[in-house]
């Protein structure tokens, strides 16, 4: 592919952000169509990725590859695969939306935000992209500070506290990294190429400090359970638009780090790591779910419902096969749909109510029918009824999981009722019981709102009906990925088929032991 | 042997009159018994027959550095000076500190080894006499330091006119501004 | 004939000497003049190495720390002088202002 | 008998020469014509381009037997306190005015300065070193006490030339041990007694070392010889401080490294531990006072003390991959701190020096464009990407970890860390607080000159780094 | 495939898509389409039957749903016996209620809503009965849940209505997170979750074991008994049973449709499909045995004291779900399947009428407040006289047919629990019998106790309302006649239809054990009958009497054993105040939290501490620096 699509990808809205830069700041309406041009266009640049991605082969593609630092020898080396594709779509998808909500709700600095969101969209995108680890951590990096702003300036009563924590927390964590990364290319023969890392084996001691040193970013990105706590400041405060940016990519990141680095490069001690790992996850999972049932703050119970649903996604990673891995990343995208929308919607009544008590609320169902409607559909998304693509998600890791370890997938199913628990408390306290005389005459939603529903929605059925069009995408490099990590291209235990296999009759796999 | 004695009586000088300008009360004292320190100095600088340094000690610094703190200490009230306190506050720590200071310096005395001999013997030294090699040591190898040492008393010179003149036209607007700096400070 | 310990013995007592003046007098003037006792403690132990090492380097050397104190000493007292005219004052715990 | 003396070559020197003939001329041109404030600014605005021109051109030589070296190491340091020089000279212009502050001693004390620390970058011998740095040290001095009537310039430098006085006096105490071990002043000479003699481990020796060492950190502002960092940066003229804060912290570290890689190479196992304790000592020190700051100069001076902490990773090492990522990042220090000072100078008022942190709050409402170029002068020095800043730190970092300091490193990381809540505290203020007064501020042609050159050096440098670390590295061969 | 069977779970799907969408523009025509879409399903169902009965199968995918890896499930439809069977049942029912709904709901809010949301559950459940794969199954398992969910929330602004949805659905969880676990079992022993290869690899899976956490299960009871779990929550069988009666909150027809005759059946149902594992597994023949019986008379007893009509009936459902897996438990899966296919007319027509009455009661569904109804509304009166005749077993009507068998199997059945199940289906035939008509005499006899405003509205149901009724009549009398047991001159058509797929029960009972235990269940059944009459017409007072004398047992009775209040104290109670206190207020904030802000606090305070070294006196500095020299020099000194 001769167009370099990536790094267009990666610069447009960065140009885009310059556009709007020396757009006065006084034509607000005009400022706001362009970001909203810019990103459609984006979405659109999207498109080929999708048509013309080779499903059959787990190598690089759209590749783009030219020396930058030639002293460290680092590259501007940018790729897909099939794990990372679907990232970019979601992401470009998603800013749309940032923008489409944002329409009102921000009153101040308009410009401002969405030169942030754009900046924001071009280094998501260049994450998903990099195979240089170096420019992986520009990138990663350089997200902080459109971040940081989106809550620390357009964010709520507690924003400065928020941000600052999400900063720290995040910055702490990725300079641990950043001396795993230099360490590696020490190991690795002085290069900082992915592929060329993920080649070459590493002593287990080794492999251990660099992977709690990427752990410690990564987990915290995810957020893993204990290291999650900045995540409900972050998504509390947070303007809607970046609420949804945070959970839909940025926590995203986290566990695309463990698939892209940490398992390929180290894979020994993820083997090793499997357990604490998993049992980190199952924590998250009843932890985050349990806490929901105690939460009166609307966003801070989706909050650590996304902690719990992202202990789902690391369950599946770490389970180590074919369906749990698969699951684990098609639960990414899900969560990012599932709870981007239920955070669109969260933003659509906060901008109307200005509460985020859930005891304010009540009896919305009547005042707002259409708001109802899909904010039930994300909630059943997100408890994994069958039909919508929380299910496929859950059911392919917890499938997984009872693969290579049943205890887990039993503790990790006790999450399907406290969720169902919590999100239907939710659901039940804002849109059910008796009407709230307050909100009298609040206003319906208007055309331009339910457009930014719709994609979510279609998405929420598409992935339910039809997961094996973004499955496919996956399966090679799912493969590719279990062959380096385990030696098996189906992982660990797949199959084991405990009944059929007269013999052992037993369904525990060898590294259990 | 008569060289030793005479060592040891300028040492014992030049100790005790160091104390004395640490310790006096009043500053003027100070700078006098550094003045005996420092003819104590060129007699040792004698002693090492280095002749000319020996002058230069006392005509630069007994001669002019030591007359310019005198002139400077006549700018204070000495009277309320002898009344005052002579040492900072917390002077034990520092007391200590320099103590330790100079017994770690003294310490590492018996490990000196002398270095590579150079190629001025004495005996050379005095067929030149001092200061003739002195210059020609100065004007060859030395060129480019002693140029240095002319810039540094050019600075001295372009320094001290600067801090010491005192700039009649702005100092009216310079005392408001310092003042509104201080108002402000306060303010904040 | 003076083993060259002695002068470096002497030396650094004196040295020491300037420094305790230098750490706890409140007077900025005795304070100079403690710089200069330290410059001198540093001469002293020039000239006698250079004594014994048979070079000039080390008088030559002195010759310039010489000229800098006279410098320094310039500079130092206009610099008092300019103090003393804001503030009256020649002590060094007066000019705390600035600190934290 | 007479000696014949014959006048060594001054074609390396030259620069130096120049610049002190320019200093003299600025002094006569300030006496001549006592109201062409703009006429000097530009001649030595010129001077410093055609300084650093010349520089580039200047073939590597030796002379005033070995006194004097112009290797590019030198040449790569020279640039920087030039690019100091520039900088500062832009800046002042439009803050002279706003301090009635006397021109021609003003700009003629700089160049001096200038010449000393180029003096002392190239000194091969510790004659010179000390006379370069006393030439440096009494002309700020001097600088700093420009002020005469501002209380607060005149405490910091009287307090900088007590301290500095006393830690000269150590560094010569030191010296004069190491002349008696070695016999020499001579670097190299140093160098080559110490290993023939076999006294690499003389305590004596060593003692001589440290005080050296103890000197040179007074000047680079390492802890624990940073005290009178916060309070001169704070007290100078804002131009001085920020002079200060990149020309001689550059010039010390260059003397610093040669000193260290020239005199003392074989023992590199004893003072490598010792400066990364140095050097941890200041970013603590540096990072944690910090953040309990309320003025934005005194933060910048503890930010300062904890840069220079960083840039000691890449001297420790001794390896050449170290020293080019020390100079890379001092270039790059230069660049990100001139420009936060730029800011610092464009916001100073008359009676309003709007120093306290107070100050900056809405500053993004009140003057977007100072504000955004703050933000991105601010996430340089924490190291965040694509600034320069990280590639400075990334380049310490790994050159550290190559000569296997790891538990420094990460240390130094956690530090970082640390500093980010300060630096983030002021773009906290400029971004998220309501402003409390309106202002505008003018740009004058220098102050926009400076604000843009450092801007498009952080962000340039950020992104292609390629250019100047190839040429950090490329200044070392031979050294 | 054929497009017949296509066209019978998805029109009503396409009907609730186009009525939720635009139902609020039609307004009252919007009932039109659920109600043409459910009845061309239903004809093509019949038509699906006769094609079953000429002995045409379909067992085809119609495409792949999730593959990964090895692991392939498809979206496919199987059509057998069992298949067509349940099909007439959902969409007849499910035709009749939508008629019925049309006077029923006429005028309330939502009044689309509550169309599409029927059109949603009949969509589910044929998705359920269609499925030709575990997964699917769960698919249509949940979306009923879901749809139940809905409907029982349909009056959203009522708390209780609210709560009880919420309820179902949470309680349904807990059954389905057994379910799910099975499913995973399944695909764990058989890499597959299709029905055919399982069930033609399930012989091989006999004795296996399989060890979790170092314990060691047998592997077909394991499978068996997590997939009960799940039965047992959309069956609200004990313990999972206490959603049901809340349900009641929902619209009358709701509770026929849904909560009587379809879904609580789909358990039923599944344990009937996967006979073939649980046959393998004795012992989880006998829990469910147990399970069943005690659910029956549990249910029972509770169903002798509530005084609101469609409590009873639901309690009353709840029994009669247990007699079916009473059936399935011994291994008489036809005849559970019997009793659930009778069960759902009767049933049906049981709350129909209830609806209807509470119709012409404007609203009142105590019985207290009732009584003599009977002038009023005659045909509600007749139908459901028929249907409580049907359900307690009167021979002749079709609940005795499904009933006697299911008790005759138990008798003769190699299960241990058998006897023990027939004792206590034969005891709760009485009581059945009981409290059908202690309520059908509460509310139709005796004089009306409501209020005189009630009465003088009280009033026959519209003709859409009685149409359903007298259809349902028809059924819950005659839907007996399809088995007619060989020894009442029948030729058992129904055991011998199913066989194909439920199999051929091991032991058959003598005509003459058959004959004595119809004869003691018949006895049992009039015995109850005559109680009622003798407690409600003949002497009024004595129901109070027996309050009096047994207190305790009647309050048991009454609060329903106090099931929930347990539960509310030992799991919800704890659960919420342990997250709040422990896990959110201690843990995540007290623990973490403080952590996470006690460092940058710590490094604060230490910034404070350390600035005041800095205390602005030159000599101080001097000191300290010196202090650092000395430093240097030892750490020098260490080194050399």
């Amino acid at each position: 592919m001769s167009l370099p699509i990536l790094s267009l990808l990666i610069f447009f809205p960065v140009l885009g952000a310059f556009i709007l830069l020396v757009t006065g700041k006084e034509h607000v309406k005009k400022i706001k169509v362009m970001a909203l041009v810019i990103s459609l266009c984006e979405f659109v640049l999207t498109l080929p990725l999708w048509f013309a991605f080779d499903k059959t082969t787990h190598h690089m593609q759209f590749v783009e590859r030219h020396s930058w630092i030639s002293l460290f020898n680092i590259e501007y080396y940018l790729g897909l695969d099939g794990i990372s594709i679907l990232f970019i779509l979601l992401s470009t998808l998603i800013t749309i939306l940032c923008v489409l909500v944002s329409w009102n709700s921000i009153q101040t600095k308009i410009k401002e935000f969405f030169i942030c969101l754009l900046l924001l969209e071009g280094a998501m995108i260049g994450v998903f992209c990099a195979l240089d680890f170096f420019l992986f951590y520009i990138f990663w990096e350089a997200m902080l500070i459109p971040m940081f702003l989106l809550i620390g300036v357009w964010g709520g009563p507690n924003r400065i506290y928020a941000a600052t924590k999400f900063f720290l927390y995040t910055l702490a964590g990725s300079l641990l990294m950043l001396v795993g990364i230099i360490t590696l290319y020490m190991q690795g023969g002085n290069t900082f190429d992915i592929l060329a890392l993920a080649e070459q084996s590493y002593p287990l001691k080794l492999q251990l400090m660099l992977f709690w040193g990427f752990f410690a970013a990564f987990a915290v990105k995810v957020p893993m359970w204990p290291v999650h706590t900045w995540l409900p400041d972050a998504h509390t405060e947070a303007p809607a638009a970046g609420s949804v940016v945070l959970a839909a990519i940025l926590i995203k990141m986290g566990a695309y780090g463990f698939l892209r680095f940490s398992m390929p490069i180290l894979p020994e001690a993820t083997a090793a790591m499997m357990m604490p790992m998993i049992i980190l996850s199952l924590i998250a999972i009843v932890y985050g779910g349990l806490i929901c049932l105690a939460q009166t703050d609307l966003k801070r119970l989706i909050a650590y419902s996304s902690v719990s649903h992202m202990g789902f996604v690391t369950l599946g990673l770490f389970s180590l096969n074919t369906q749990s891995v698969e699951g684990g990343i098609l639960q990414m995208i899900n969560h990012g749909v599932i709870t981007g929308a239920l955070f669109l919607a969260i933003g659509m009544l906060y901008e109307r109510t200005h509460t985020r008590l859930i005891s304010d609320y009540g009896g919305l169902a009547t005042k707002m029918p259409v708001l109802a409607s899909f904010f039930l559909l994300f909630t059943l998304a997100s408890i994994g009824l069958p039909g919508t693509n929380g299910f496929i998600g859950e059911f392919l890791i917890l499938l997984g999981s009872f693969m290579t370890r049943p205890w887990a997938a039993l503790i990790a199913a006790s999450g399907l009722i406290i969720g169902a628990w919590y999100m239907l408390s939710l659901y039940q306290r804002i849109f059910f019981n008796p009407d709230n005389p307050r909100w009298e005459g609040i206003k319906r939603l208007e055309r331009r709102e339910i457009i930014t529903f719709l994609p979510m929605v279609i998405l929420i059925f598409w992935i339910g009906l039809f997961p094996n069009h973004m499955l496919s995408y996956m399966h090679v490099s799912v493969a590719h990925l279990l062959e380096q990590v385990t030696g098996n291209p189906a992982g660990i235990a797949s199959g084991v088929q405990l009944g059929l296999d007269a013999a052992a009759a037993r369904p525990v796999p060898p590294l259990s032991h | 042997m008569i060289s030793q004695l005479i060592f040891l009586y300028c040492a014992l000088v030049i100790i005790s009159t160091a104390l004395l300008a640490v310790r006096f009360h009043n500053p003027v004292y100070s700078v006098l018994s550094v003045l005996v320190l420092f003819f104590h100095i060129a007699g040792l600088y004698l002693l090492l027959n280095a002749e000319f340094l020996a002058a230069i000690q006392i005509i630069v610094y007994a001669g002019g550095i030591l007359i310019l703190y005198l002139f400077v200490l006549f700018l204070v009230n000495l009277r309320q000076e002898i009344k005052g306190q002579r040492f900072v506050a917390h002077h034990r720590l520092s007391t200590v500190v320099s103590i330790i200071l100079g017994l770690s310096l003294l310490a590492i005395i018996p490990y000196f080894k002398l270095g590579a001999k150079g190629n001025y013997p004495v005996a050379r030294i005095e067929q030149l006499t001092h200061t003739k090699a002195l210059g020609l040591e100065l004007y060859s190898t030395f060129i480019l330091p002693f140029e240095l040492a002319g810039l540094i008393l050019l600075i001295a010179v372009i320094g001290g006119l600067v801090l010491a003149r005192n700039d009649k036209d702005d100092t009216a607007n310079d005392v408001s501004d310092s003042t509104a700096t201080a108002i402000s400070e306060v303010q904040k | 004939m003076i083993p060259l310990s002695w002068y470096m013995v002497l030396a650094t007592i004196l040295f020491s000497i300037g420094i305790y003046g230098f750490l706890v007098r409140r007077n900025i003037i005795i304070m100079f003049l403690s710089i200069e006792l330290m410059l001198n403690a540093v001469n002293l132990n020039l000239v006698a190495m250079s004594h014994y090492l048979d070079s000039l380097r080390g008088q030559s050397f002195t010759l310039f720390i010489i000229t800098v104190a006279a410098a320094e000493a310039a500079i130092g007292l206009g610099l008092v002088i300019v103090l003393f005219r804001n503030k009256k004052t020649v002590y060094v715990d007066h000019i705390n202002e600035l600190k934290g | 008998m007479n000696i014949p003396f014959t006048l060594p070559a001054l074609g390396p020197i030259m620069p130096e020469m120049l610049l002190v003939c320019m200093a003299i001329i600025l002094v006569a041109v300030d006496l001549l014509y006592p109201r062409k404030n703009k006429l000097l600014s530009q001649l030595v605005v010129l001077t410093a381009i055609g300084m650093i021109i010349m520089l580039f051109k200047q073939t590597p030589a030796v002379t005033f037997g070995t006194m004097f070296i112009v290797d590019p190491y030198a040449i790569f340091f020279k640039i920087i306190c030039l690019f100091g020089l520039l900088m500062t000279t832009l800046l002042s212009g439009q803050y002279l005015k706003i301090e009635k502050i006397s021109q021609g001693e003003y700009y003629s004390l700089m160049l001096f300065s200038v010449v000393g620390m180029m003096t002392m970058i190239s000194a091969g011998d510790l004659i010179v070193v000390y006379l370069g740095l006393e030439l440096m040290a009494l002309s700020i001095y001097c600088l700093v006490g420009l002020l005469k009537n501002d209380w607060r310039a005149n405490e910091a430098s009287l307090k900088y030339f007590l301290m500095g006085g006393f830690s000269s006096a150590v560094l010569l105490f030191g010296i004069s041990l190491l002349y008696g071990m070695t016999g020499t002043t001579d670097l190299a000479g140093i160098a080559q007694y110490c290993s023939e003699a076999g006294i690499l481990t003389n305590p004596a020796l060593l003692t001589g070392f440290a005080l050296v060492l103890c000197g040179f950190c007074f000047k680079v502002g390492a802890a624990p010889f940073h005290f009178w960092i916060p309070d001169i940066y704070q007290g100078a003229p804002t131009t001085i401080t920020s002079f200060m804060s990149v020309a001689p912290k550059a010039a010390g570290f260059a003397v610093l490294g040669r000193f260290l890689i020239m005199a003392f190479p074989e023992s590199q196992e004893q003072w490598g531990p010792i400066i990364a304790i140095i050097a941890l000592l200041s970013m603590a020190v540096g990072n944690i006072i910090a953040i309990s700051q309320q003025n934005v100069k005194r933060m910048l001076a503890y930010s300062s003390i904890a840069h220079a902490g960083y840039a000691l990773l890449g001297l420790l090492t001794g390896t050449s991959e170290g020293y080019s990522a020390t100079m890379s990042y001092l270039y790059i220090y230069a660049f990100m701190n001139m420009g936060a000072f730029a800011i610092v100078i464009l916001l100073c008022a008359k009676g309003n020096r709007r120093e306290s942190l107070t100050d900056y709050k809405g500053l993004a409402k009140s003057n977007p464009v100072a504000a955004l170029l703050m933000l991105i002068f601010l996430f340089s020095l924490t190291g965040i990407p694509p600034t320069a800043g990280f590639i400075g730190k990334f380049y310490l970092l790994k050159a550290a970890l190559t000569a296997g300091y790891t538990w420094t490193v990460i240390l130094a990381v956690i530090f970082s860390a640390i500093s980010a809540y300060f630096y983030l505290r002021l773009i906290r203020y400029m971004y998220m607080e309501e402003p409390q007064e309106q202002f505008v501020t003018q740009y004058s042609p220098g102050v926009t000159a400076a604000l843009a050159l450092s801007a498009i050096g952080v962000i340039g440098i950020g992104i292609f780094p390629g250019a100047l670390l190839d040429w950090a590295a490329g200044s070392l061969i031979g050294f | 495939m054929p497009t017949y069977l296509l066209l019978i779970p998805f029109l009503p799907l396409f009907s609730f898509v186009i009525t939720f969408l635009v139902g609020k523009r039609l307004g009252v025509r919007s009932h039109w389409l659920p109600i043409i879409t459910v009845l061309i399903s239903f004809s093509c169902a019949i038509y699906a039957f006769f094609q079953v009965k000429n002995g045409y199968r379909v067992n085809t995918d119609l495409y792949t749903w999730i593959s990964s890896g090895t692991m392939t499930v498809s979206v496919g439809f199987l059509l057998d016996e069992l298949t067509s069977v349940m099909l007439i049942v959902v969409t007849s029912v499910s035709a009749l209620v939508h008629i019925y709904s049309v006077g029923y709901m006429k005028g309330e809010a939502g009044y689309y809503r509550f169309f599409s949301y029927l059109s949603l559950f009949t969509f589910s459940m044929l998705m359920l009965v269609l499925s030709n794969n575990f997964l699917q199954l769960f698919f249509g398992w949940e979306a009923v849940g879901l749809s139940s969910y809905l409907l029982i929330g349909f009056y959203y602004n009522k708390v209780s209505a609210a709560d009880a949805g919420k309820k179902a659905f949470i309680v349904n969880r807990f059954g389905d997170f057994g379910f799910i676990l099975g499913l995973f079992l399944i695909y764990a022993s058989f890499g597959t979750l299709h029905y055919e290869p399982v069930f033609a690899n399930v012989a091989q899976i006999a004795n296996q074991t399989f060890t979790m956490l170092g314990v060691t299960f047998n592997l077909p009871t394991a499978i068996a008994l997590l997939l009960f779990c799940g039965a047992i929550g959309k069956s609200a069988q004990l313990p999972l049973h206490v959603w049901l009666p809340d349900a009641m909150e929902g619209p009358t027809p709701v509770s026929a449709l849904i909560h009587a005759a379809t879904m609580v059946t789909a358990g039923v149902f599944l344990v009937a499909r996967c006979n073939p594992i649980f046959s393998l597994s004795m012992t989880a023949l006998n829990v469910i045995t147990i399970v069943g019986s005690i659910t029956c008379l549990f249910a029972a007893t509770i169903a002798l004291t509530q005084t609101d009509i469609k409590r009873v009936v639901a309690y009353s459902t709840i029994s009669q779900l247990a007699y079916m897996f009473i059936a399935c438990g011994v291994g008489a899966y036809s005849a559970g399947v019997f009793h659930l296919f009778t069960h759902a007319y009767f049933k049906a027509l049981l709350f129909l009428g209830c609806g209807s009455i509470i119709l012409g009661m404007h609203h009142e569904q105590d019985a207290k407040y009732m009584g003599g109804l009977k002038k009023y509304m005659p045909i509600t009166y007749w139908t459901f006289l028929l249907a409580s005749l049907s359900i307690s077993g009167v021979p002749g009507f079709a609940g005795f047919f499904s009933k006697d068998e299911i008790l005759a199997m138990a008798f003769v059945s190699p299960v241990g629990a058998g006897k023990f199940a027939w004792f206590i289906g034969t005891l709760v035939a009485g009581m059945t019998a009981f409290y059908s008509f202690r309520l059908f005499f509460l509310i139709f006899h005796g004089k009306f106790r409501g209020t005189a405003e009630q009465q003088h509205h009280l009033k026959e149901s519209p003709l859409v309302v009685t149409i359903p009724l007298i259809l349902l009549a028809i059924g819950a009398v005659g839907a007996g006649a399809f088995g007619i047991p060989a020894v009442l001159g029948g030729n058992a058509n129904w055991a011998h239809f199913l066989e194909p797929v439920l199999g051929h029960p091991q032991v058959h009972p003598s005509h003459l054990t058959e004959i004595i235990l119809m004869i003691i269940s018949v006895g049992a059944g009039t015995l109850g009958i005559f109680l009622a009459w003798q407690m409600y017409i003949n002497n009024p007072g004595l129901p109070q009497k027996m309050q009096d004398r047994y207190p305790l047992l009647y309050k048991l009775s009454l609060h329903k054993y106090y099931v929930d209040e347990i539960y509310g104290f030992l799991i919800v109670k704890p659960m919420t105040s342990f997250s709040r206190h422990f896990i959110l207020n201690f843990f995540d904030i007290g623990l973490i939290d403080t952590l996470v802000n006690g460092i940058p606090k710590l490094i604060g305070r230490f910034s404070g501490a350390m600035r005041k070294v800095q205390d602005g006196l030159v000599s101080h500095y001097l000191a300290y620096m010196g202090g650092g020299i000395v430093f240097i020099i030892f750490l020098i000194y260490a080194r050399s």
